[in-house]
């Protein structure tokens, strides 16, 4: 793939949760894990996704069911065709003992890390049992409901020191809810355990050009999502605001 | 051997310094302050906000952007917050560290002025130049945004008389009126905002438009099927245009389009500009772009025993 | 297993019938009857003769043509040995083998009708196609030969119009009008041309013009200042100009800029146009072009499962 | 260099002859005998000259003073500049024991030839004494003068009998007069000599896209100026016509 538009067609549709389907292609794209594509509905919009499945032969990403857009690609069968560009972005930096967090969409991300590097623990978070995903890919994933209707009860923010005593990681990467992300951060900075943390936000271009994605002096899709404990310290965005579609500063 | 020589960069528009000529085009980048701070620490002689409407915009639906292998083509549609977050967004605009220009757009006369209303002492000249705007933009030129440039028949000479006279009644400021280069005499045109005002022409917008299909989709990209065209593709036409207008007129030229390289810029100003707009070489040399233009037209000069942008101005013409 | 495809690449343009719809637009190689019969033979659908004028023109001084990293610039200038010389050149034309254009020009209505009579029978339709040209084309559209095209005015509405009607009383031959990407509405004018009599539109001739300049001679490059931009930096505005033509008239469209490749082939069809003109191509893919871009095409429609032309002709309107 | 024009400056004024002039230019370029230059001149003209020297650090080329732009060209002095963009056209084909025949203009192609080929036999053909060019390159060359002023009396093609027993050529080359190489062309296709000729056309665009240039089904910039035997006895045109500015065929 290229800075063109490809037209792919889904050739297997996976049931990974409630309103979470993956979308697998066979296309080949080189690709590191945390690195996004952008993808083209024709006259519907064109928007981010993490690859959350890569082999040498494929492709797919998870869909969550939420808007006009997602609403459009979850409903799509085997055959059907999108466009998409990319990837785009940085990926994780993979070195030492490591940990990575998820909690929604963010999974995704870590899935195709934890895929090349066998050693990493897994952790996930999730509302509810129905929730999780993934489950038959990682059965060695450690997970967390908040109703305790499966793994653990609570956040697996709650439990990292006691992760961390256990394991003695090296590097704890995360992706998912700002507000989790933030927290995994902060702990991470006390503990002098090393970061990186991927982030979300509006995109328009995916390209560095057009301002959309930025958070402070940062562009998300091109200098992210993946950034180290010592840039996102410096981040005052974070955890805070991003941009909306017009650009007006919300609160994440 | 020769002493070495010492090459001075400082450009000067409309009396507004810059340390070096290269400008950050409005539409690119220009969404926050920090973003703004990142460019100019980057390199960036002066930056632009992205063009501001009284009220906010979402803007043309994704795909907007589009690299195509002679450039780009967009359709953004001026998404953008409206005048008071901008406002909001651009207090203490001093610590952008270099001059910051406002593209301010509206789809009539009034709409222009309610935007200066609305940014209030950013747009005073009363207050402290490092507490304010240094210029303030006005295109008229966009190729893609229904209410606004050429789609609204801004680029007549009629319509941007208009326009350059109420903005210049209502703001003190130098005012760049931004041309498009889609027009059959672009030459009339900046004298007729000179005429009417103008303190200095930027020039280009981006071009066409232009229009991509996806064969396989068979379908427009653009969400807005068509979208204005800059990069490579858009350079010796608006190199044309400023050698145009530079006949022209008597005010300063702000040269963009498809500059990505020193070797560009210096065309541009060898053609007539005084300082250059960068925006799509972002796109293939990143952010230090700016660093990067100003250090091979630094190399050129040394190399041609060219000590000032002055010898390199409208060096084309003689 | 499907049972293997019959692609059929055969395309109609006013009822002239090629095997393949590519077409050598005017101004490359069409200068001798001989060269014509290397690109025919090299694979093209149909070839077009360099611009012929009533009397022979030297054309501008070197440099006339030149390469950028986004197209390629030219200000020929015309120059070509006038009608006499050209048609005892182009007499027995159907050596060539495939329909031949002729592209005729002039400063006034009159001239192009003197170009007409000294073609004589090669333009006559009472002749049997294969001893006379297949389709008289004017282009109204160069933008850097003072005398002709927009420099004289052509491409407005009422110089079309005038023309046209004029072109259409003293030849019976399908009639091209080739306009230029750079006026305000295109559509419009590919209207006037249909109603003047037109039966189809070339669209389009180069754009702008543009200049490029040797920052180390610190002068504008072509001996003209300015030159006719084609090839990729075009591209996206030929597509956009027959998209937008293609909604307004009845008769078929010739889309011509920047094409080298089957996909661009295809998506300037998809826009609308019946077949397709390919210039500056030239220069990357040699004259063998014309057959890569049709095996590309092929390829592209056994893929596809498109069997014909018409399944692709406007697609991108749907 | 390359499509590129650029600006070069003379280092080195060589006088070859009456109104014949050699300028070297201290530059690189990739480059195989018989190629070509185009030469521009801002705000006179750019023409098609022969690169007539040419070494891993320098190139040049060698001046007729004939028209306005030759006249412009020779009277230049070290220091001066021109632009140039190149080089363009095939080159020869080297391969067995060859000679090669040369005269006027033609000389500046078959003396790189004959630098790279030490063991070709040059064969150079003039009006008179004073107008024999590279005296000091190739003292071994063969000359002929119209007058008899300098070497043997006569044209060169009037003793090619007489050089072709001597030496037995497997391959003679020719780039000079039109008549003359005709000649040449003639006598190795009767006597099953291998032959190439590098023809001279006006050339505007020199890259294959504006048809001034053309011999028949050829375009002399492109897929020559070099052509072979088999090519030149189908060329119609070949000693017979050429295109002027304006395009109209005039005699050769
Ligand atoms: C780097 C990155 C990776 C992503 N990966 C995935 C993924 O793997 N799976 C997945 O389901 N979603 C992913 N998203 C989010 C996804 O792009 C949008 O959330 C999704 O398209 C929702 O759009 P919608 O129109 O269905 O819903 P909407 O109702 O339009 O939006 C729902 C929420 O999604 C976010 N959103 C909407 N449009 C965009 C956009 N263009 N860019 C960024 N965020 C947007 C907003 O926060 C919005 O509030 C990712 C976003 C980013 C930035
Ligand atoms: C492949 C090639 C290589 C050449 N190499 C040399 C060389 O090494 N040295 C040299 O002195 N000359 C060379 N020439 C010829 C040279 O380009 C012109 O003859 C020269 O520029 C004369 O131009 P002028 O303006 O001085 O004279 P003019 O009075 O304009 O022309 C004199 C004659 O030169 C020929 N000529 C003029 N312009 C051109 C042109 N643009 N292209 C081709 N022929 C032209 C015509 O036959 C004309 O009758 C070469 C030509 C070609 C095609
Ligand atoms: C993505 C994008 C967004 C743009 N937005 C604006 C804008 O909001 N206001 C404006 O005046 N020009 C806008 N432009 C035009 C640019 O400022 C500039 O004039 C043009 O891109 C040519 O310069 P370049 O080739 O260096 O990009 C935009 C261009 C692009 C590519
Ligand atoms: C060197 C050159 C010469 C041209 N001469 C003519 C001409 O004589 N008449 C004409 O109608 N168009 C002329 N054109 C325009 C082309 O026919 C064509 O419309 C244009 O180049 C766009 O197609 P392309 O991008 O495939 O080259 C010329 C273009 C070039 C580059
Ligand atoms: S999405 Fe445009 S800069 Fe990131
Ligand atoms: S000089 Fe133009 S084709 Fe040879």
């Amino acid at each position: 793939m290229s800075e063109q538009i490809e037209m792919v067609k889904i050739c297997k549709v996976i049931e990974e949760a409630e309103s979470v389907r993956t979308f697998i292609f066979s296309h080949k794209m080189d690709f590191a894990p945390g690195q996004f594509i952008m993808v083209w509905i024709p006259r519907i919009d064109e928007k981010p996704f993490t690859v959350s499945y890569h082999t040498q032969e494929e492709f797919g990403i998870t869909v969550f069911r939420l808007g006009e857009f997602t609403k459009r690609l979850y409903s799509m069968n085997v055959g059907d065709q999108i466009g998409v560009r990319g990837p785009y972005g940085n990926g994780f930096n993979v070195s030492g003992k490591a940990c990575a967090i998820g909690g929604g969409v963010g999974m995704a991300a870590i899935v195709t890390l934890a895929t090349e590097r066998d050693d990493i623990v897994i952790v996930q978070g999730a509302k509810t049992a129905v929730s999780l995903l993934y489950r038959e890919r990682f059965p060695n994933m450690v997970m967390f409901t908040d109703d305790g209707t499966e793994g653990r009860r609570g956040f697996p923010t709650d439990y990292l020191s006691q992760l961390q005593e256990k394991h003695k990681f090296e590097k704890i990467y995360t992706c998912g809810p700002e507000i989790m992300m933030k927290k995994v951060l902060d702990f991470c900075l006390s503990r002098g355990v090393q970061c990186e943390a991927s982030l979300e936000r509006y995109m328009k271009c995916g390209v560095g050009v057009c301002g959309q994605c930025v958070c402070d002096g940062f562009r998300v899709c091109t200098d992210g999502p993946v950034f180290s404990a010592d840039v996102l310290s410096k981040i005052n965005d974070f955890g805070r605001y991003s941009l909306s579609k017009s650009g007006k500063k919300v609160n994440v | 051997m020769k002493p070495p020589m010492t090459i001075n960069l400082s450009a000067d528009i409309c009396g507004i310094k810059l340390v070096n000529p290269t400008i950050l085009p409005a539409g690119f980048l220009g969404t926050t302050k920090e973003i703004l701070k990142r460019v100019a620490n980057s390199g960036a002689g002066a930056v632009t906000i992205k063009s501001i409407s009284s009220v906010a915009r979402d803007g043309h639906k994704n795909p907007t952007v589009l690299m195509y292998e002679a450039g780009m083509l967009n359709a953004v549609g001026y998404s953008n917050p409206g005048v008071k977050a901008a406002a909001n967004e651009f207090s203490n605009i001093g610590e952008i560290g270099v001059p910051v220009i406002a593209s301010i757009i509206g789809t009539e006369a009034d709409d222009f002025l309610k935007v200066i209303d609305g940014f209030g002492d950013l747009l005073s000249k009363s207050k402290d130049s490092s507490s304010r705007f240094s210029a303030i933009e006005i295109p008229l030129s966009c190729p893609h945004t229904p209410g606004f440039g050429t789609l609204a028949g801004q680029s007549t000479p009629e319509a941007t008389s208009e326009i350059v006279s109420a903005v210049r009644k209502k703001c003190g400021l130098p005012l760049f009126v931004k041309l498009s280069p889609n027009v059959p005499d672009i030459s009339k045109l900046a004298m007729v905002a000179q005429d009417a005002g103008a303190d200095a022409i930027t020039a280009v917008n981006t071009m066409g438009p232009g229009m991509v299909i996806n064969i396989d989709a068979r379908e427009p990209v653009l969400d807005f099927k068509v979208g204005g065209v800059s990069g490579a593709a858009l350079r010796p036409i608006a190199v044309r245009c400023v050698f145009d207008i530079y006949k022209a007129v008597e005010i300063p030229i702000i040269g963009v389009g498809g500059i990505s390289s020193g070797r560009d810029a210096i065309e541009m100003m060898m053609a007539g500009a005084s300082t250059v707009g960068i925006g799509t070489a972002i796109y293939d040399r990143g952010i230090d772009v700016f660093k990067g233009v100003t250090d091979e037209m630094s190399d050129w000069m040394t190399n041609n025993g060219v000590g000032s942008l002055n010898e390199i101005i409208g060096a084309a013409h003689k």
